[in-house]
This record gives structure tokens, C-alpha cells and sequence, in this order.
């Protein structure tokens, strides 16, 4: 135990040591940032989002900042599933924790191949994204309407051994009805956010920044709303939720928690500050401390 | 490579918009054509910028900016006894080990102050170099190159000081074994197409957009000749016939 | 004109001599601010939201800061559309630009009547919102689902001789759907977006921060997703589109005019400066000429 | 009131998280329990922050303030010379010119620097102004009561100085024909309670969150017995006996 502050938290039947999982996209497969500290001190770690087949991703400027936040395009740059079962879970597996496998896909068929590849190899959960807003075909259209995350979510639970989480896009029409479909069609646990789909101009070239004109919003920005979601949603699903959008700081993650998340998830911070998987972990036993939290779960959901 | 705070020691104004920002070394190598990632803030802005070693002295790092947007504008603000963190040293510089003979550094802009190190280490080898630098306007840096280098061009746009044109127009690349530039993108292609031709060396130091700095976002992945690569990791330094432009 | 820089536009057959609109909320009716500058400058001001009857707002905190934002829970605190038509009009002629009257509602009755009587009144626009995200019977209700703006819309229309804009809510299941069912229920012109429901927990005290729960976002925060929807609306609907959401420099003016807006709104901006309205105006001019733009008509929709 | 830019004359530390900061007047009526909405960033941060005016000299205004969160924080970074932007002044202040008799003004916190102007404006009426000051630990500002007021009472929470306890168990409203009142909503409550007691006429100077801080967001507001009241605007000082809570 960290200084008599119980951190460790269980997700759909997993043990983390702690609520704080490096989000998808934002830590590569966790070696670039294991250079700078031990990234095992995390609870988990999403791996990139991985396709069935290797991806070059988007053309084109790739990531713009804006006012606390910033926007991507990288579309899901991959090795492919393949690649990533032969080299990347060796390599994430030295780091000791909970190794998530996050997958996109194009269309059904991708989607139930990868996931029964991933579902043999040696991943302890599987993330399946339906929400990636960078992809042309398919991938958010997953993420937007219930029935048809309902459909593609019962077809990869079939094939998925391991638990499966499914990761919501803010861009669903309802993001509760979205959560009860994901739920009813046998997700093990939910994560929310992924990026807002937004755009940005360049005024001097008067043409839009990106080349698929619209990009994901990620950071402190998107974090009230990330926030409102996520606690709508706790208060209608039994399954656990991940939280994710613009936590930066222990307090955000006291907030996700206290919103109803069993664990969060770290992204867009990671750039502004590479050891901020450390930092917040070390003020998150501080800020326990201060609080009179003795065990994180204790104050889960009771806002 | 670390992530580290580090205390400001001199920030100079050169031109309107030219500053060179000395800090203390705090350890680490970092070699010619290598960048940090740097940040003089805490989450105002989301991401740190990219700039490259200007100078690299035993107990400072000096980098040379243009203030160009909120960052850079963010640095220039800096004063002695400020703090600032660092990430670095970052990207895989230019491979001085291997290089041999005559060698040209073509620089423009903000291109230009890697090129300073770059030319010291040569020096050091025992190599000659010459440089070409192409200024817009107004010139900067240029007397930090004259202890390293054997010649010096200089051009400007509109002729103010040296050459009026393009500093390419004074590159003649038969001359050298290698050469080495970084500045624009226009005139990093025009110095490899020209070494293309000449069958000479070229290695182009790439600028873009990056968000983590160390390889882990894919946000400044570029396609070359042998796949996706990442400036900030795999780069920025490239051999020009492994690129695509 | 403005040194050689045509700003003037035309919204729904009503003139402007600039695109800038003070958005209704933060501007209240024009006097606070007409104490700091000529408000009369601005091509027009959105009133305060009125109800058909007065209305005392919300308790408890209604303002808090978030990164690069703010969420609000005012809860349409307002005198009434009588008292409006008695006194606030007649103040507001005074600054001799485009008065609009913004009204909310709770009930379609509530609806149709105080458009009939603001219709009748000397104002030279009503402005629909169907979207505000702080009172909890009604309200937002309407902007989430296309088909109940869409009656809504139609009825209000019915009553209505004045130029009709609906104000848009980016919580709508579907933004396109939502503006095109409302183009078809009549609206002379669109307004988007109002705030983002979202939420902040005071760790502290181990509560939301609103007694509501939810308030609304906005702020430069969520530019990027107001953007992105204003562009893809302005892309399918052919009535004029009033863009709004964290602009607050002349450079993201030119974004939403590039993204196809014929006018802008400028709310939160008015707290972070209050002479925002006369310093974007005045940089609007000198960025125009700086980009070669001799009339801002010009670059509409270029994106 | 105006918007404008002025200059900071000093920023200096009291306690370890009091600050007085002093800036140049540049001109405007500033009458005592009005405040200014400061900011001494660009878009850092969305708002202004409210800061009461505790001395208003002919050439310099003084803000007495509490680091306790990041506009303040970035306040007391503030050095001589730098720039920051005021509103104001703002608010309705204390109507000092209907005031008789002798005066109690009771303060907790960084409710206390206010009513050092007041003190002040009142003892130049030729008032008798008697001051009670409530303190956590540590004390600050009681000097600047000394030049205007006939008594000085002082409390800290565990006796650390003055009185043990809270300041109002010192208060006794009998004894003053007008009580002032500014800090902890908690203490104006139990100071309003006794001044209702024995009739005593009592103003409260509220704090609230504000945004426009002008009297347009109708962020502020406050039910009252004559309906829904603006803090920014109608108050911050409102009659006790108004007040409903
Ligand atoms: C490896 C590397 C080394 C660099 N070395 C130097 C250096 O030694 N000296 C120096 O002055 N600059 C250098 N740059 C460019 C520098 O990083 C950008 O100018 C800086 O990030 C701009 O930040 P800003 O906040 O001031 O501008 P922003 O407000 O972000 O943007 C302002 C303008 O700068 C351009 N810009 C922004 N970021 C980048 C970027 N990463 N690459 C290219 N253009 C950008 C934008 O297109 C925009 O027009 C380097 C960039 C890279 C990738
Ligand atoms: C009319 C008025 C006059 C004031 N005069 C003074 C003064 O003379 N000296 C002084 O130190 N403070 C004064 N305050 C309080 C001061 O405005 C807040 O402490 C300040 O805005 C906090 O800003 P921050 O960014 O540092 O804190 P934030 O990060 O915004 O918040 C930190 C903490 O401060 C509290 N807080 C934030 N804003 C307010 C607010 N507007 N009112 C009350 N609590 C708030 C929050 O509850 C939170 O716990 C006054 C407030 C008002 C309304
Ligand atoms: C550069 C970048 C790349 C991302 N790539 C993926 C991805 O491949 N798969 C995925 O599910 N989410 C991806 N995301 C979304 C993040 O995992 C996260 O959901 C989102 O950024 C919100 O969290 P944040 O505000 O903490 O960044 C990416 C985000 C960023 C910024
Ligand atoms: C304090 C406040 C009060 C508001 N009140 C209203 C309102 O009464 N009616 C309305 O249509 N919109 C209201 N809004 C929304 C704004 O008009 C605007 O749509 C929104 O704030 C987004 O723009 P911004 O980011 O420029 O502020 C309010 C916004 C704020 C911040
Ligand atoms: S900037 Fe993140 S991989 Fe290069
Ligand atoms: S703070 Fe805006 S009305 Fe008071």
C-alpha cells in the first residue's frame, strides 16, 4: 500500500494497482516514455489503437494546438494486429501492469478478426474503439448511433475471451443510450472519452488545417464535458467505467472517480508534462492523504 | 534523453524577432542537429516546442528562436533566474562520426542555428566546412559561424546584406563530400534535387509539428523511402534520398 | 466604410454594419457595457434570454471557471418578455443597431405566446433558443431531438412576422439534422452553438459544483467543436448561419466567416475583456486588410 | 467605472499568503467597499478576479489579497513595472455619507482589508470608528487600522494573538449606532443576527463568484428581500436586513 492510501482498484475482474491507465494513442506501446521512468508504476496501459491490417495513417499536419487542448489527425497509425501480438506484448509485458489492447476497425469483418487474434494472444483486456473520429470508412460511424455499436459490439463479445472494454465516442447522439446498448450487447466495461470531433482553418492559407478538414479534441478543455458523460453514464450502467478527457491532475482524477469512475485514463498530458503518469500518481496519494481517503473506492460514485 | 528543469541564464534579443536563449546544461550529451523540447510554462499552453542546439558548452545549452506564436513568445519573455523544463536531448542528430571530407551546411531561417554546432563538431574532426546562409532580411548567428568555419555565404531576399537571392544560387555541391541543410522546406528540396545531381551526400534536418516530442504519438510521422518514419525520433536528421517530397 | 474594409453583412435581409453579435447572457441588455464603450459599434446585441414570464434563475453557484472556459448555471434569470417590450427595448434602440430579441421557454405555449408578443414589439429579430441547458423542465428538451425542434419551430413561426433565428445547442443528438429540420420548420436563419452540458465536482465538499449538476461550457475551449459544427451545417443548409462559440479574436471571426458563418456571436469573451467587442472589431479591420480581404462577404464559406 | 491598463508600483509578501499590491491610481472616484476586477494575464485564465480596494491614495491603489488559488497565484507574481488590467471601480461601497454616530466595523479574513478604506473615509467624516478583526493564525494589516480607529480588537481561532476565539464574541452592537461588516459569510451571519437583536443598523459587504463583474451575466445574483440583487452591481454592500439567509 502507498502510505496507507489504497489505490488499487478491480475493473471488470482485473486488478490494477492504480486507477491511472495511459490512454490509447498517447503512449505508443509504452517504451518511449518507460526511457524517462518506470511506466509500470501505472496501473495500466492501453497500446496504440491497432487495426487488422498495418495502417501509414493520415497525410497531412497530424496534431494543432488549441486553447487547452489540442486537436489530432493521425489516424491510427499501426503496425497491425499481427505485428503487435509478435513484438509489442513482449515488449509491454516487462512493465508488470495491466496490459489493455486497443483496437479500431474498419468495418465488421476487421473488427471480429482482430479481436479474435487478440483475444488468444496474451493481452489482459481488450478496448475495442468504435470511436476513432480520423478514419474516412467506417470507425466513428461504429461510435455514433446505439444500434449499430450494439451490432458490431455482440459480434466481437462472441469471439472475445478476455474482458472486454468498449470505448465511447463524445460524438454518440445519446452518449447513455449509447452505454446501455454497448452494456446490454455484453461489454465487461466501458471507457469515455475519446477525441470531439472539431475543426481548425488557417486563415493566412484560408483552408482547413487538416486534410480530412475535421480532427479529435483531446486535453483540459473537453474535460467538463468528458466529465458530465461520464457520470450520466455511471448512473445508468452496471458495468464499470473508465474515464477519460483532459485529466491532468490528481484532483481531475478525484473528480472522475467521485463521477462514478472505477479508473481514468491519461492522455493529451502526457505532452504537456512526459512524467506526468508519475507526478499525478504521487499527488493522487497526497491529495488522498489531505482528503481523508483511506481507500479510493470509497468515494466512488457519490456524487 | 531527460525531462528536467533547468534555470534560465541569458536571454538575448539579436534581431526584432531573433533571441538566444542560454540555460544551464544540467548533464546530458546532446549532439549537433539533436533538439529539446522546451517549456516555459506550466498547462497555458498544451504542448512544449521543439528547438534545436544552437550551442551546446560544457555547463550551457544555448538555443536560438524566432518568436513566431504564443511559445516562442512565451521564451522570449524568459529572464535570467527563471525556470524552464527541458526534455532532451531529443531526435538523433547528424552523424558526424561518419562524415568525411569537404562538407557545405546550407541553412535558412531558423534552420540556421543547428548548423552552428554542427559546424563546431566537424571542426573539431578536423573537417573543413563552408557555410551558406540564407537570411530573409536582416542577418543573425553568422559570427557564431566564423570560428568554425573556412567560408562563409551569406544571402538576403532583397539583396540588404550578401548575396541578393537564394543562398542555393551559391551552392555548388561537387565541391563537397557532404553536404548538410536545414531551413525551409523549399530550399532543403532545391539542395537536395541539387545533390541529387551531383551525386553528393545530402542530409536535411525536417521541422514538424510535434506533440510528444519522443517518438510516442505518431503526430510528426513522415512517409519515406523505407516506411513511416518520426522526425522528432527517427529524425529530424534524414538522408535526403530516403525522403519523399 | 471601415478604412477600405467592407464588414457589413446580411443576415435573413437584415443589415448589419458588422458581423459582430454581443451573445445573449453576457451582455445583458447593453447598458453595462455601453458605460465602457459605444456598444452601438457591434452590428448587433442578442438580449438576455427572456421567458414569457419573469424568472429568478437558478441558486446556488452560478459561475465557475474551467481551463480556457467557464460553465454557467444563470438559469435565465430574467424580467419577462413584458417587461422587456415596457422598458428594455426602448433602452436598447438607443445604441442604433440590430436589436435582437433571444427567448427561451419551458412549455410550447410559453413558446408561441411570447413570440406573439415580442413579434409584435419593435424589434428587429427574434432569436429562438431552443437549446439553453439550465432550466430543467423544457429548455434543452427541444434541442436534442430534430423532430421536437421541429414543431416547435413551426408553431413559433406560425406567430412570428419578424426574422426568425433559432439558436442551436451542440447537445443535439445530430447538429445537421437539427438545423435542417429547423430550415424546414421555417427558420429565417440559425444561431449555433449555445454552452456544452457539462459538469464540475468540488472534491472539497464532495458535490457538484451546481446545484443543477450540469451547466453549460463555453469559452475558447470548445472553438474547435463549434467550428466543426458551424462548418458542417453551413455545408447542407442554405439559410444564413450565425456562428458562436469561444470566438474571441478578429483570427477566429475570419475562421467562422471562412467556415461559412454570416455573422458571429461573442460571448465569454466579454468577461475576459470587456471592451471585446470594440478590440475585435477594431483588429478585424486591420487583419482584413493584412489579408488582402477588402469584403469579409467575400471569404464566406471558402472553407 | 473604466477598463485600463496600470502599473504595478510594489507587490509585497505580509504573510505567507497575504500580499498587498500597489498600482498606479490613474485617475477614477474609488469610494470605500467598492472593488476592481484585476487580471494580470492575457487568456490564461477566462476571468477577472474581484479584489477590494483596501487604500486608495491620490497616486495608488492598494489591493490586499490571499493567494488561494491560480488567479491569485499568478497575481503575486507580479513585479514593479509589469502591466495588469483593472475594471472598475465597481460596486456600490459602503454609503459612508449616511453614516453616524459611532462605528464598529467587524472583519474576518480578507474581508478585513475593505474596511481599512472605510475606516479611514469614516474617522475623515469625524466618526468613531472601533475595529474588530478576526484571524485564523496569523495576523495581518492591523497596523493600517491604527491611524483611524479609537479600538482595535483582535481574535486568532487558537490564540495564537489577540482574543482566542472568534471576533464576534468581543462584539457588542449595543454599544455602536452602525455595525460593518465584511468577511466569512458564516461570521456577517452571526454579526447581522446580534445587530438584529439590538436593532443596530448593519451593512454586509458579500463575496460571490462574479464573471462580468459589471452587472450583465446575472452570474451573481442574490435573492433579497427586494427581489433578485446583482453583487457585482447592486451590492456588494447590502443592508443586513435585506439580506435572506
Ligand atoms: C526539430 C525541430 C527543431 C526546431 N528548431 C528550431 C530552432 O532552433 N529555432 C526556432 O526558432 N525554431 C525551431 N523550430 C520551430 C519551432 O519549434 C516553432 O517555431 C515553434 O514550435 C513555434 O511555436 P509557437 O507557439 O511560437 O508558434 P505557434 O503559435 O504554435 O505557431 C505559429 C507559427 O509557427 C509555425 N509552427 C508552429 N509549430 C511548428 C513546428 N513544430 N514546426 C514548424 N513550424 C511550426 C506554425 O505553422 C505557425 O505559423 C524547430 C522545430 C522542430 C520540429
Ligand atoms: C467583491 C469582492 C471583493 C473581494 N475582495 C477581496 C480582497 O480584497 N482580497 C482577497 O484576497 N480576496 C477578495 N475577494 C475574493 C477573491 O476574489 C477570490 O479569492 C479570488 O477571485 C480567487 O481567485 P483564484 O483564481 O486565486 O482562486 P480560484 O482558483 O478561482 O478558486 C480558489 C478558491 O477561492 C474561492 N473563490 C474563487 N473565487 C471566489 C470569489 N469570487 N468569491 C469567493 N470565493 C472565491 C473558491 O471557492 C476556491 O475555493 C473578493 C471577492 C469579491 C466578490
Ligand atoms: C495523438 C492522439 C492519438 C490518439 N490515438 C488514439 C487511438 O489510437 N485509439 C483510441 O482509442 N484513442 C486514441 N486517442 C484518444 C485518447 O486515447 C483519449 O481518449 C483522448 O485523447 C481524450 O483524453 P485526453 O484528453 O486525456 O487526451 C488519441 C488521442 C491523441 C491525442
Ligand atoms: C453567463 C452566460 C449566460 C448565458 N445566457 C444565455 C441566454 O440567456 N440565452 C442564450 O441563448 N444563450 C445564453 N448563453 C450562451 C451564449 O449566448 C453563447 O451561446 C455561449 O456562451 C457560447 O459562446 P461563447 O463561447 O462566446 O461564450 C449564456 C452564456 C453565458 C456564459
Ligand atoms: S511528436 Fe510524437 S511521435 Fe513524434
Ligand atoms: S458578475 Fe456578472 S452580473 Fe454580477
Amino acid at each position: 500500500m502507498n502510505h496507507n492510501v489504497n489505490l488499487a482498484v478491480k475493473v471488470a475482474g482485473v486488478d490494477f494497482k492504480n486507477p491511472l491507465i495511459a490512454a490509447s494513442g498517447t503512449f505508443g506501446f509504452g517504451e518511449e516514455y518507460n526511457e524517462l521512468y518506470d511506466v509500470g508504476l501505472l496501473g495500466g496501459i492501453s497500446s496504440k489503437g491497432l487495426t487488422l491490417h498495418p495502417k501509414d495513417g493520415n497525410e497531412g499536419i497530424r496534431v494543432w494546438e488549441t486553447a487547452s487542448g489540442m486537436m489530432n489527425s493521425v489516424g491510427l497509425q499501426n503496425p497491425g494486429v499481427e505485428a503487435f501480438i509478435d513484438h509489442g506484448i513482449a515488449q509491454m509485458r516487462h512493465f508488470g501492469n495491466v496490459l489493455i489492447a486497443n483496437m479500431g476497425g474498419h468495418s465488421m469483418e476487421d473488427y471480429i478478426t482482430g479481436a479474435t487474434m487478440l483475444s488468444n494472444a496474451d493481452i489482459d483486456m481488450l478496448e475495442l474503439n468504435i470511436s476513432c473520429p480520423n478514419v474516412k470508412s467506417g470507425g466513428m460511424a461504429f461510435g455514433i448511433k446505439a444500434d449499430v455499436a450494439k451490432e458490431v459490439v455482440g459480434e466481437v463479445r462472441k469471439v472475445c475471451a478476455k474482458p472486454l472494454i468498449v470505448k465511447l465516442s463524445p460524438n454518440a447522439e445519446n452518449i447513455v443510450d449509447m452505454a446501455l446498448a454497448c452494456e446490454e450487447a455484453g461489454a465487461d466495461a466501458l471507457s469515455l472519452v475519446n477525441t470531439f470531433q472539431a475543426m481548425a482553418i488557417d486563415i493566412h492559407k484560408r483552408k482547413p488545417v487538416f486534410n480530412n478538414v475535421y480532427a479529435g479534441l483531446s486535453g483540459a478543455a473537453i474535460k467538463p464535458i468528458a466529465l458530465r458523460m461520464v457520470h450520466s453514464v455511471c448512473k445508468k450502467v452496471q458495468v464499470p467505467v473508465i474515464g477519460i478527457g483532459g485529466i491532468y491532475t490528481a484532483e481531475d482524477v478525484l473528480e472522475f472517480v467521485m463521477a462514478g469512475a472505477a479508473a481514468v485514463q491519461i492522455g493529451t498530458v502526457n505532452f504537456n508534462n512526459p512524467l506526468a503518469g508519475a507526478d499525478i500518481l504521487d499527488d493522487l496519494v497526497h491529495l488522498c492523504q489531505k482528503e481523508g481517503i483511506s481507500d479510493i473506492n470509497e468515494i466512488r460514485g457519490i456524487c | 534523453m531527460r525531462y528536467f528543469e533547468s534555470e534560465v541564464i541569458a536571454n538575448r534579443q539579436i534581431t526584432e524577432d531573433i533571441f538566444v536563449l542560454q540555460v544551464e546544461r544540467c548533464g546530458a550529451e546532446a549532439a549537433a542537429g539533436q533538439y529539446y523540447m522546451l517549456k516555459s510554462w506550466d498547462t497555458e499552453l498544451t504542448l512544449m516546442r521543439p528547438i534545436s542546439i544552437f550551442k551546446a558548452e560544457p555547463d550551457a545549452l544555448h538555443f536560438m528562436y524566432r518568436t513566431v506564436g504564443k511559445g516562442t513568445a512565451k521564451m522570449a519573455e524568459l529572464k535570467p533566474g527563471d525556470k524552464l523544463k527541458l526534455l532532451g536531448p531529443a531526435g538523433n542528430g547528424y552523424p558526424c562520426d561518419q562524415i568525411s571530407g569537404k562538407v557545405a551546411v546550407v541553412g535558412g531561417g531558423v534552420g540556421i542555428p543547428p548548423l552552428c554546432e554542427t559546424s563546431k563538431t566537424l571542426q573539431a574532426k578536423g573537417l573543413s566546412v563552408d557555410a551558406y546562409l540564407g537570411f530573409r532580411d536582416v542577418l543573425f548567428a553568422v559570427e557564431d559561424f566564423e570560428p568554425w568555419c573556412s567560408d562563409i555565404f551569406v544571402s538576403t531576399e532583397k539583396g540588404e546584406e550578401g548575396y541578393r537571392g537564394f543562398v542555393t544560387d551559391l551552392l555548388k555541391p561537387e565541391n563537397y563530400d557532404v553536404v548538410i541543410t536545414c531551413g525551409p522546406e523549399v530550399m532543403m528540396r532545391k539542395v537536395a534535387a541539387m545533390c541529387a545531381e551531383t551525386g553528393t551526400t545530402c542530409y536535411c534536418s525536417l521541422e514538424h509539428r510535434m506533440a510528444c516530442g519522443i517518438g510516442a504519438c505518431l503526430g510528426c510521422s513522415i512517409r519515406t523511402k523505407n516506411g513511416m518514419k518520426r522526425v522528432c525520433k527517427d529524425g529530424p536528421v534524414f538522408l535526403s534520398t530516403d525522403l519523399l517530397w
